[in-house]
């Protein structure tokens, strides 16, 4: 095993400017969105007293989610030391920090009042996770940057291992954090589940994963240099793990919910009758979110394809989103019991599930989100020393030559 | 311009009063001055409360939400907001037994809990709770996240999706922050009744009763006393301001 | 020398290019001072000139002071405000902030310094009614 | 008036004077500086439109000092994007609300990055002074002038973001002194020894730009490796001089 070289890549072709551009241009639709958006008000969005998150927080979760575990490459090569990891590690904690900046800017951009920004980062409740969260998120992006600092100077390598730990633990408690923003909510019955942390954690793991194969495969066809099978194989088999303990947390979370005569309702209304929201979580996240993912991943005809790699891991990306989807909008469109046994009729929507019907705008902005996370990776790798130049086997595989034999 | 000039004349004679009750002699008061002095912060001594009795709250009697409307300016303001979308401070809602058809009518605002989810949720303590248990937002250092309106058990928060323009001067409202009943801290600052109770009465229903819950010789504190009241959601624990009977 | 004045020739323009910018810089109408609105009569609150400079923070503590505390002491409160600086002209009409001859928008729009009071707070006297004919607006 | 309006008043007209003669003094200079050689850094564009991107991607996004130095570029870039913003919103005290140029400054967003950009450009600044002071190499080579420009620079940023964020200043009044100033209509200044302060020091960071490192400004567009075009072979380069060398030597074999 040779030392790693680290390069830029070039990012002089034109599919790089393509890309550059097709992703500049989504970030300009979502900040024109978010200017008409605040220009107007929330009134040109399907967001509504009754629904009062919507298509940005879908998004916004989903990256502050992914952010998180696409730290993992960098982790178990810092934490676990496994050495086959460690050459990737540069290119992970700064997916990380990107898609985390990405739902954030989703986020401030939907507030009521973004000029406010300042505010919400001088005037802490420190009762409230909500505020917890923001000094996770700015905690998240500065440890990181350190780590990233770190292992990119030389001369510091022999430190990263200690921040490599930091960045692990602190985004453990980030996506729990994120978790708890629905698991702290008493008064909505989908909520108000201590299970929403930890599953909001595996989440993270499969999410994450799946958006940083992406990255990397891409980064690694497009810029031709060379990535090794063992590498790939060996996330992709990580990622079937992960998807696996997503669906034993979800099962683990209805099934406690059912066992509670008083969630009936609610269970009934996601599982059976919610028809949207019944739909996502069944076609959406069940079967393309992580059958048809761990179909890919493990069945002996597709596993050794890199296309049906790939494939898996937009499933998982699109089946985290429809799952965010559920959760954040079912569990809002499901009417709150505020009199048990009673039939309850008001002029503010009492009683009846309550509609949401996303508008352009909203969801521009939440895409833009993902493109600016996006754009943001692909000129990082292009500034900055943090993609190996060859990730062939043979160059980063401690074990490679005893498996050769 | 009657109804200022009437305006006027109270405050009037409600100055004169007061300037009179002190001349007499200091330190001696002809009679009793219930209103807090304006330059006084409100205490936990006071917890103001509401009661209603849904029994004879009556169905289809939209008196106390038109009162709310007139008294703080919203509901006809907003015009490019959808129904969905428009503000709520107070709404009537009709009950009916699943099992025996029974019909009940309640008005439903916020509750005043003494520990709000709003205030603990809140990331920059916009969602407050005053020191007589008022529950109320401020709206400077509101940012618009909508993460009480999650957390509130009884939908009573609403968030203000277009720009306004002719709010009442005591009642400031405006575009990207969150608002709800507030209890009328207007009037009660100044010794005054809510709206929505003042309307009841007036139409003869007498099914809203305020006052201050930590007086005991208050006539809520009385008929708490007496009749028991409850709370909705009293599974979350809140102790709510507002309490129903007959419910 | 053609050298030489080859770049003079680019300097003379680019001078020239300044001079125009720095003009387009300047104003046309040059109003030295904003046209501040008399108030209703007597003395402010507090001296102008410290008014001119803190005003703000009196509106700041004395908003917290009400919302959060409940005292209505009417001294550095943004209602006496309005009611004494955006008090009826004869006509008994007053103007909106939108316009520029509002007591607050004069001084504002000269320096511009965005507020938001007026997103939430009434600009006028309770009983007051607003202008029809806006004049000086911006 | 005051005697302190009228002496502030002369002050800035001089120091404008000797900012706009000194620095169009040293243009000049650098325009007439003979570039005798072809010395763009390579890789460098081989076309003139080329040579104007690489410009401007040194101007905006200090590129060579990027590859060279992280740190560096961290803090100066900071310092002098901040600096663009707060020159931005200070704008405001110059023009009217009937400018063109007015909807740019009356702007919430303008507004508050420079506002709020003064914090990070006092961070940068910071940054730029820890490395005169904690890397051995750069404390070696700094000279004295070196420390006074960011300590100069330091106290105007300083005093200004006081005003903004700690007491104010009469800022209505400040906007006449300086409409009056270009107007010729002299108006009074606000008599606030903050202002006084930062108003003096800004005075003086014009009087001595001509003859201070920071005339690395305009300096930078004349930099020889930099705003050469790459094309020795498809285009002979001659300079002036050489020029009068050739004429000579062609006159000499006719």
């Amino acid at each position: 095993m040779k030392a790693i070289r680290y390069r830029e890549i070039d990012g002089n072709s034109l599919g790089y400017f393509a890309l550059v551009g097709i992703l500049g241009l989504i970030v300009a639709a979502g900040g024109l969105a978010a200017l008409y958006m605040e220009h107007n008000g929330h009134w040109v969005t399907g967001m509504t007293n009754q629904v009062v998150w919507g298509m940005p927080h879908v998004f916004a979760v989903f990256l502050i989610v992914a952010a998180s575990g696409a730290l993992n490459v960098a982790s178990i090569s810092s934490v676990f030391n496994k050495k086959a990891y460690k050459p990737l590690a540069p290119l992970s904690a700064i997916l990380a920090v990107c898609l985390l900046l990405g739902g954030l800017t989703v986020l401030v951009l939907d507030l009521g009042q973004p000029d406010r920004l300042v505010v919400a980062m001088t005037k802490y409740n420190f009762k409230s996770i909500f505020a917890w969260n923001m000094i996770l998120y700015n905690g998240f992006i500065a440890i990181v940057a350190v780590y990233i600092w770190l292992m990119m100077e030389r001369k510091m390598n022999v430190y990263s291992k200690y921040a490599g730990f930091a960045a692990f633990f602190w985004r453990l408690i980030l996506t729990t954090g994120t978790g708890s923003i629905f698991g702290f909510i008493v008064a909505r019955q989908a909520y108000d589940a201590a299970i929403m942390a930890p599953m909001f954690v595996i989440m993270s793991f499969a999410y994450g994963l799946a958006v940083f194969m992406l990255v990397m495969m891409a980064s690694y066809k497009w810029s031709g240099r060379e990535l090794g099978e063992g590498t790939i194989q060996r996330m992709k088999s990580l990622l079937g793990v992960f998807i696996g303990a997503v669906l034993y947390f979800l099962l683990a979370y209805h099934l406690t919910n059912l066992y509670g005569t008083e969630n009936h309702g609610v269970e009934a209304f996601l599982l059976v009758d919610g028809g949207i929201y019944t739909k996502l979580f069944w076609y959406g996240t069940i079967l393309i979110g992580c059958l048809a993912p761990l179909f890919l991943i493990f069945c002996r005809f597709t596993k050794n394809s890199n296309t049906a790699i790939v494939i898996a891991c937009i499933l998982v990306i699109l089946g985290g989103l429809s799952q965010m989807y559920v959760i954040i909008i079912g569990g809002q469109a499901y009417p709150m019991e505020m009199f048990p046994g009673k039939i309850v009729e008001s002029g503010f929507f009492d009683g009846g599930v309550k509609s949401y019907t996303p508008t352009l705008a909203e969801t521009l902005l939440g895409l833009g989100g993902f493109a600016l996370a996006l754009i943001m990776v692909s000129l990082a790798v292009k500034v900055l020393r943090c993609l190996p130049v060859s990730m062939a086997d043979k160059d980063v595989d401690p074990h490679y030559k005893a498996e050769a034999k | 311009m009657k109804q200022d000039t009437d305006m006027n004349r109270r405050r009037f004679l409600g100055q004169a009063a007061a300037a009179a009750g002190l001349a007499v002699a200091p330190g001696v008061m002809l009679y009793e001055v219930q209103a807090r002095p304006a330059g006084e912060a409100a205490t936990s001594k006071q917890r103001w409360g509401m009661l209603i009795d849904t029994t004879k709250c009556e169905v289809g009697c939209n008196d106390c939400v038109t009162a709310c409307k007139t008294e703080n300016g919203w509901g006809a303001s907003e015009t490019k907001s959808s129904t969905e979308q428009q503000a709520q401070w107070i709404r009537k809602v009709k009950l009916t037994d699943k099992q025996t058809g029974h019909v009940q009518s309640l008005p439903l605002m916020c509750q005043h809990c003494e520990t709000p989810p709003c205030v603990d949720v809140c990331p920059t303590g916009a969602s407050m709770k005053r020191a007589d248990g008022i529950v109320l937002v401020d709206k400077h250092i509101c940012i618009g996240c909508r993460y009480c309106m999650m957390a509130c058990p009884y939908k009573a928060r609403s968030f203000i999706h277009e720009s306004l323009s002719g709010q009442k001067a005591h009642a400031p409202r405006g575009l990207g922050t969150v608002e709800s009943c507030t209890l009328c801290v207007h009037r009660v600052d100044k010794d005054g009744t809510p709206a929505c109770v003042e309307s009841c009465n007036a139409k003869g229903h007498k099914a809203m009763y305020f006052g201050d819950l930590n007086d005991p010789n208050s006539e809520i504190s009385k008929r708490l006393k007496e009749f028991g009241g409850q709370q909705i959601r009293a599974d979350l624990g809140l102790n709510t301001g507002v309490r129903y009977q007959g419910l | 020398m053609v050298y030489l004045q080859r770049h003079i020739r680019k300097l003379v323009t680019l001078v020239g290019l300044g001079i125009l910018l720095s003009l387009s810089l300047t104003s046309q109408a040059a109003d030295l001072k904003p046209v501040i609105p008399t108030a209703k009569g007597g003395q402010c609150v507090e001296k102008t000139d410290v008014m001119r400079k803190n005003h703000m923070e009196f509106i700041l503590h004395q908003r917290n002071d009400t919302l959060r505390r409940g005292i209505r002491t009417s001294k550095h409160s943004l209602k006496e405000c309005i009611e004494c600086h955006n008090a009826p002209a004869n006509d008994g009409k007053v103007a909106r902030i939108s316009e520029k001859d509002h007591f607050c928008s004069s001084c504002h729009t000269f320096a511009a310094v965005k507020i938001d009071c007026f997103e939430c707070h009434a600009d006028k006297p309770e009983a007051a009614q607003y202008r029809t004919s806006a004049k000086g607006g911006h | 008036m005051t005697a302190l309006s009228y002496f502030f008043v002369f002050l800035f007209y001089a120091a404008t004077a000797v900012f706009v003669i000194g620095v169009a003094r040293k243009i000049m200079q650098y325009a007439r500086t003979p570039a005798p050689l072809k010395i763009p850094t390579t890789p460098a564009p081989v076309t003139q439109t080329g040579v104007v991107f690489r410009m401007a991607r040194e101007v905006v996004l200090f590129s060579s000092l990027f590859k060279s130095n992280k740190w560096t570029w961290v803090f100066g870039w900071m310092f002098h994007f901040a600096l663009l913003l707060a020159f931005v919103r200070h704008l405001r005290y110059a023009i009217s609300s009937d400018n063109i140029l007015w909807p740019l400054i009356n702007n919430s967003l303008v507004l508050a990055a420079g506002q709020y950009g003064a914090l990070a450009m006092l961070l940068g600044l910071t940054g730029l002074f820890g490395r005169r002071i904690f890397v051995d190499r750069v404390r070696y080579i700094s000279a004295p002038s070196d420390y006074l420009m960011l300590i100069l620079i330091f106290a105007i940023a300083t005093t200004g973001a006081m005003m903004s964020f700690v007491t104010h200043t009469d800022i209505v009044q400040l906007k006449s002194f300086v409409l009056g100033l270009i107007w010729f209509n002299w108006q009074p200044l606000p008599n606030d020894g903050l202002l006084i302060t930062h108003l003096a020091l800004v005075a003086l960071l014009m009087l001595i730009f001509p003859i201070s490192k920071l005339l690395h400004a305009p300096g930078l567009f004349f930099s020889p490796t930099r705003n050469q075009v790459d094309n020795p072979r498809e285009k002979r380069h001659i300079s002036p001089w050489g020029q009068a060398i050739d004429d000579a030597e062609a006159k000499a074999k006719a």
